[in-house]
């Protein structure tokens, strides 16, 4: 007996009784010997709640979080507030803990939050259909690349430099499995180089993914991507950052197939990296080809409106080799408080909120740029995240910032070689005014004692 | 009792209303922080910025608060009532695990934190592959996998990547008929053909079927063993075998884990690649469909070909950087101060990345609270009572309705049972399904059904370990009274369920007519 | 439609069982920390050790989890529908309030902290005593009563107080017809003789009745203002001035303060004690009969019998000890360095304490953040649309019931209004009660019903400003709808409810035979 | 509109219309003109969920709560482990937002939590019948007193110095209402004066009252007490603190008629003092003279067992001035957090635990004693708190160790003026051998210390 197992002896005793075995080791007799483990597990003892609480908070305590520093890191996670309402819903038992709606007459509020989330999704990428989630971010884009190649076979998929490194990788490793030619294309003064795209365009070209702001934070002109890519049969995937599109153009309006992205931004923790989830949204024609659930609206015997799973002969269980993804368990509770935060949001709240983070990303890069030794990576439009170039060792400056208890972006040398001077900052609506003000003092004191360490006078 | 017993419920009246519905414009629950910075136009060309905003909706927080929980009173959940849903373990989900994800040192941490700031991050997850690698008998993990499938797909990528560091060429992958549909669609994906491996008389792996399909254009045979028909295939060495003799490797389908820990191992079993359901056996929520996270464990000859990046254990000792312990390592003493933990990116043969950043951490965290709560024998006991209470709950149904549900194979089972309704559609007239559906109306959640696909009219029960010997009971009293209800009457579990929120649904019009988002 | 409409829902099928029947003997949920000192026997000699352990439960943590999710589910509640209690405010609770409260910081902060080590504990409940004083109108506050009636204690026990300071001692406090049965509770539980006030024609308080009745020996006169049948009294300047003419206090009792703020403060009325419901105006959770918090307001000839402590601010100018500036002080300047804040133990005439430390101060963290999250504005919209919704209901159940339930007293209402049922049970035979149990089965939650008792079969309706107008016409709606369904068949309303998992419970029964506990 | 109200523009021009009126305004002008607050309140304006966070967490962190330092603080509140359970069925809406159970048809979750309550209060106490609960300790005495008054008509009761100083003062000033004189016993060698207690007994003594353990943490003879009062016709009244009844004999097992107590320790945070729950057991003689709300045991009109408020003639809302108590909103939820701890504990659980703190106390006690400079108090038999002297100046003690993040206990001389020199220090679960030890050595050095300070050579 464990404080989650409850065979009494009494119990045991019936239960052996019933099965008509002497006893428990009996019922692992099928087991050969040769494979049998013939030792205890190597593992400590276990150990009271109170004592794997302790530990568990010895463990958190070693970590620097967002609650510990002001921090401008992004690059793909961000530090959003995450409202008391999204916590709420998502420990609700009957949303925690039940599996994916197999038996829909019991699971119509999973259902429902799915269909709604769908809704919400299709609305803010602009496309008419989404699924229920995909895993996150980088295997969406991996798993977009895939429908491409399901809907026309070709083997060579273009894929922006701007697109985040997370995700450029996930894709080679997915396109080696299905047999796709990953081809990058480079960046002009902060854009994906739409000269180099076209030069690279044909029609053996599946796809061709942009994302949208790309890397370094520059907003890019999607609606010429997609254009490009659309004149030699491609398609046109974009990977988004869902909250800026409260002040960016929709992708679906820009000619944009497939939209996915990474949902953290709507009300998901950072959790160091995971769980969150990934949308993914596409036009009509690639209904029938997209991975994951998709919850449709349909009535019962009486009439009643009600949900189910549907689509489901694209779905592995049904089709087995024939599916159009291997996808099974995927993030319904974490794309729920996706879709309780764009409620909570709202229809002005998302473009007021897009509005600020548009402001304080202005005035951040404008104060930061404005010191001595920085500069701005590229001149771009951006909406929430931008690249500065520093003249000093940037993973110096981190560290003096870090020591201030600032955490001052991302060093864009670890992904872009290119950059070796780079830095990414992201805002948040948690960062105000004085924080960014914060930013730039202790920003530019690091920068000038790297400086002055080297020699350089000011 | 009659067809309609139980009449129309409060949730029946009310008509499904979405949160588009509700609301109306100019209402909000968000709040803006004020715009302490000096606002400045045409920051976004006109061409670019969006010209009509997202018709999200437009409520106060009250009523999206009733929304939701009035919607979440229209789920089963496994906190209300037995859920034997086969192959998906659906065990207590502990609070603790909640709680202890929730902190801040975790649940706000960015994944970009520098090492040297998430230590405890880095420990956690160290730690768990050391303790997954003990589970599964085998001495690397990789954590990052997102799912079971998504651990498959790692697990052929992986295949594929050692086979061609050798120079081979493979085309093939096989599994057994009663794999899970995962299995099979993740070959596809990873761009290999299925051939499919017959079962023998006892539902386990025909070895003369296998024998004949294994060549050397098999890259790997992916099984889950217990299978899904809850049986522990006796021929598993001489299956190891085989595969190995072509060079081929053996995956190791993770679902059915929570069997046989502490009595044996899937690496002792000759497996090369493992892969872990969390949201299984390591009781993650399931979410109503997640998350969940599939770690994979694989031996020393897959090793250099892990996804990147790999948490590493380095001794103070070593200059930083410069001898990285990653995966299994014995000791662990420390000399010269504790050891810190690090993120490995450097490595050269690596298939690459499966996903963003390091993998689904809250499940890790989730995961190492239940592993050292329980310990090692405490893992063990869930075995053992996962298996005492499916084959005690198989017990109980064969004595009540063995005649008409009987057990697809053998005598016994491991942790889930497969049953046949053949015999109680030809004789009462109800199918599986009917079954399951009444069910409903009894306050349970139905098995797993008409899965594993080589059975007909399949049920496939796994009660687990967390359940009460009175629960399961009651769920054999309640088989065993709506198979009486249907020799009387077998229109009522065709009409079934009655007292849900609502009742049966037109799945084949919402697959025709598909309406997967609501018209605004 | 006929009476027995619904049937037997599932969980009318299900018999009510206690935990102590679930479980089994030797299952548990909680594993003890090791035993790490010597085990040493006989520290508790014999006769005063226990010789039989308590029978709690036995059970494991899902049983637990399981028993009391379920039970859960018997309970109807604010998030999942409307809630119209008169009286008791049943506002939208803000789930930013659980979140802040459950900072460790907050949460586990022990109650004898040195002061100088829960700095932050005491300025915010400073900032509270501050915000509550101006909220109303009175200078001095205590926050520590635990609930509305403990503050009417502290209220009369200060008058006590008080008046004995100036050597009178009185015997009587006054309390309208219309008072809540707290109010004549508390003034015998602190040893004075009730006087009843009749009320006027318009539901006021019958000035010449309180003249009449108000002499020297009277202690207090006990009011809430709006009173319980949500009217608020014109004549309370003139009431003011009777019962100050003799020297008695003015009690304010302060459940209605949501229908009043930022157009009135009970200071300005002349009351000299006020309390607060913060379960009520404030949105602290009634977590289904509290907890709750009644603080109080008092002016400045009360406030030398305030308990103790008071929380004070120092200012760092002033040597530590010497200067304590409790209650409002106006400015808030800082000289030299933050101020600090303190427990003053030191009030002479303090008339001590009322419950052990310093108030439910877990309360008062969701109340100071919902105070901070509205400011100003926002506790003005909260009266305004709390009045504005009253009286759009009034007006929609005017226009649809007027005739069977009329309103009980004038023409308009504050935040809540009082019907009567009388011409209803006349014409049509069904009681205020019926009317209540049939709207049960309309998943609404009834009005406060044969409250206040000056009114005949009273229904006390109180829809708070958190609702939406398409609530409150559903509301209207299911009224409409049952007096024309007992205009057909009044039966229907006479058995009501069908639907709810029990239904009309023998209560009779339930005091003569007493069952209080389960039997083992 | 806020973000909790939702007053269009289009809803108000409709309900006004409906009213009859042409502004709200309007609806405020029933409230005379002398009375009118004629400028806005002078609060500060509101803020976004966000703000409100970040200024009580700033709150939060000003404070040092028993997750910053090693505390051995009790007296009367304990940092016990509180099971994540207990949080989570806590914060389900249907427990944490419903009403007192007026309708009992759809309250019979809250109700039965009330009924099983009840049922474990009283097999811990062992008295045959409970209340749903009381605010809290200290007037939970102060009610039991009042319960005596209303019984046998006494004015005089007799309190022992063991008795918590909060319930004690609380006593003082609610029997300054119902006017009964409270005279207290002192203490002998750490318990309750017997022989000064009988010589105060006498037939116009309504209620003696003792504590159990007291509040120097020892081991009462409750039983001695109980037979003393009832020679006299006396009601014997215990305070006790709940989980220490794993070990202790029940109150009701050895002659009282009424125990009391704080709930805290029973799965309630310390929440710097409450909201907690006190609790009210008593013979089935008092049953109807009970204080606040009992749940009975009952059947519906198709013979369902159900559950209702009963006995309600005793209550405020029925019998109004004749009430045995003006108790209204009590502390179900708090309540219902005991209950969900003690079904977690469990009949074996809740032994296990006390011979725990028993056991670390002992310990404890004995390592400290053997400190240089420290002594004990008393030599009584403890369980989970004990006394000491210190051979220094207390406070400053507490302020050296509380430097080096342990809490050492509370000063008695706050409420002891006879105990100047006296700490209590109390155990749970929470605090290992390890935190003992190292309590002892950061007191033993800070005894030191002063004793250095203050000349004193050891
Ligand atoms: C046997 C088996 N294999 C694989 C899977 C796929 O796992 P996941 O849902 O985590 O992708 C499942 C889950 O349903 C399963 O039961
Ligand atoms: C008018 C009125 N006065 C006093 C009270 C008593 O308040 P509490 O329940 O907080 O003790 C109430 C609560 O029901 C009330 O409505």
């Amino acid at each position: 007996m464990s404080r989650y197992t409850g065979v009494t002896p009494e119990d045991l005793e019936i239960m052996l009784a019933a099965i008509g075995v002497g006893s428990v080791e009996e019922l692992f007799d099928s087991i050969p010997a040769g494979v049998r483990l013939r030792r205890p597990i190597d593992l400590p003892p276990g150990q009271p709640e109170q004592a794997v609480y302790a530990e568990l908070r010895r463990l958190a305590e070693r970590n620097v979080s967002a609650e510990d520093e002001i921090t401008f890191l992004g690059a793909g996670m961000y530090d959003h507030y995450v409202p008391a309402i999204v916590d709420m819903l998502m420990s609700r038992s009957e949303f925690l803990t039940p599996y994916t709606p197999y038996q829909p007459e019991i699971s119509q509020g999973g259902l429902q939050v799915m269909f709604e989330y769908q809704t919400a999704i299709s609305e803010l990428t602009g496309l008419p259909v989404s699924n229920a989630s995909v895993y996150e971010g980088p295997s969406a884009v991996g798993a977009a690349a895939y429908l491409a190649k399901l809907a026309n076979k070709r083997p060579r998929v273009l894929v922006s430099r701007g697109v985040h490194p997370d995700s450029r990788a996930t894709l080679e490793t997915l396109a080696a499995g299905y047999g796709t030619t990953v081809q990058e294309i480079g960046l002009d003064d902060g854009i994906t180089d739409l000269d180099a795209l076209r030069d690279a365009l044909a029609d053996d070209v599946s796809a061709v993914i942009v994302q949208q702001p790309n890397f370094l934070g520059a907003v890019e002109d999607v609606a010429e991507v997609a254009a490009a890519a659309h004149e030699h049969g491609a398609q046109a995937i974009c990977a988004t950052d869902p909250l800026t599109l409260g002040v960016l153009e929709a992708p679906g309006n820009q000619g944009v197939d497939v939209c996915v992205g990474e949902g953290q931004s709507l009300g998901n923790r950072l959790d160091f990296g995971g769980p969150s989830f990934g949308f993914f949204a596409a036009t009509t024609e690639h209904l029938r080809r997209m991975p994951g659930r998709i919850a449709g609206e349909t009535t019962d015997v009486d009439g009643r409106r009600g949900f189910v799973l549907t689509l489901q002969t694209r779905e592995q269980h049904i089709r087995r080799e024939k599916a159009t993804s291997n996808i099974c368990t995927s993030q319904a509770l974490n794309a729920l408080g996706g879709v309780v935060y764009l409620s909570w949001l709202g229809r002005r709240g998302i473009v007021e909120l897009a509005e600020l983070m548009l402001q304080r990303t202005h005035y951040a890069r404008e104060t930061l740029a404005a010191l001595d030794g920085v500069h701005k990576l590229h001149d771009r439009p951006v909406v929430r995240e931008f690249a500065l170039r520093l003249d000093a060792p940037v993973e110096k400056v981190l560290d003096r910032c870090a020591a201030r208890g600032v955490n001052a972006g991302y060093p864009l040398a670890r992904a872009y070689p290119e950059h070796p001077d780079g830095l990414l900052v992201a805002i948040t609506e948690q960062r105000s005014r004085a924080d960014i003000d914060r930013l730039g003092d202790v920003l530019g004191e690091a920068v000038a004692a790297e400086r002055r360490a080297a020699g350089v006078t000011a | 009792m009659t067809a309609l017993e139980g009449g129309t419920t409060p949730q029946q009246r009310e008509r499904a209303t979405t949160i588009f519905e509700k609301g109306a414009a100019g209402r909000r629950a968000f709040v803006a922080p004020e715009l302490d910075v000096p606002a400045v136009e045409g920051l976004i060309p006109e061409g670019l910025r969006r010209a009509q905003p997202p018709r999200l909706p437009e409520a106060t927080e009250p009523e999206i608060v009733r929304h939701y929980v009035n919607l979440s009173k229209r789920n089963f959940d496994l906190d209300s009532g037995f859920y034997p849903l086969g192959s998906c373990t659906m065990k207590h989900n502990p609070r603790l695990h909640e709680r202890v994800a929730a902190l801040p040192g975790h649940a706000r941490l960015h994944p970009l934190q520098d090492p040297r700031r998430s230590q405890g991050a880095l420990e956690l997850m160290y730690e768990l592959q050391e303790a997954l690698a003990e589970i599964a008998g085998l001495p690397h993990v990789s954590l990052q996998p997102s799912a079971g499938s998504h651990g498959e797909l790692a697990g052929v990528l992986l295949t594929r990547a050692y086979h061609a560091d050798r120079g081979e060429h493979r085309t093939k992958v096989l599994t057994p008929d009663s794999a899970h549909g995962t299995n099979p669609a993740t070959v596809t994906m990873a761009g290999y053909e299925v051939v499919k491996v017959a079962l023998d008389e006892n539902g386990g792996v025909d070895v003369d079927d296998l024998r004949a399909k294994t060549d050397e254009d098999v890259a790997c045979l992916m099984l889950t063993n217990p299978s899904t028909l809850g049986i522990f295939d006796p021929n598993i060495e001489e299956i190891a075998r085989i595969v190995h003799g072509v060079g081929a490797t053996l995956y190791y389908d993770g679902a059915n884990l929570n069997a046989i820990m502490g009595y044996s191992r899937p690496g002792d079993m000759g497996f090369d690649i493992v892969h872990f359901n969390l949201h299984k056996t390591f009781t993650q929520p399931h979410g109503g469909g997640g998350p969940g996270a599939g770690p994979i464990a694989v031996s020393d000859r897959i090793e250099p070909f892990l996804p990147r990046p790999q948490v590493v254990r380095r001794e103070p000792s070593a200059p930083n950087g410069t001898t990285a312990s990653a995966g299994h390592d014995g000791g662990r003493r420390v000399v010269g101060g504790p050891p810190t933990f690090d993120l490995d990116e450097d490595r050269p043969k690596s298939i690459g990345k499966l996903r963003g950043f390091q993998g689904n951490y809250g499940v890790f965290v989730r995961t190492y609270a239940y592993i050292r709560s329980l310990g090692a024998e405490g893992l063990q006991d869930v075995s053992e009572v996962a298996v005492l209470n499916a084959n005690y709950l198989l017990a109980r149904l064969r004595e009540k309705v063995g005649d008409r549900l009987p057990l697809a194979f053998g005598e016994r089972c491991m942790h889930e049972f497969v049953l046949t309704g053949a015999p109680m559609k030809k004789e009462l007239g109800i199918r599986t399904l009917d079954l399951a559906k009444r069910l409903l109306d009894h306050g349970m959640h139905p098995p797993t059904v008409y899965f594993p696909l080589v059975v007909d009219e399949a049920l496939l029960v796994e009660p687990t370990e967390t359940e009460t010997r009175e629960t399961l009971d009651a769920f054999a009293d309640a088989i065993a009274q709506i198979v009486d209800e249907a020799a009387e009457d077998p229109e009522i579990a065709r009409g079934a369920p009655y007292t849900t929120p609502v009742r049966r649904l037109d799945e084949a019009g919402a697959a025709k007519r598909p309406r997967v988002r609501e018209q605004l």
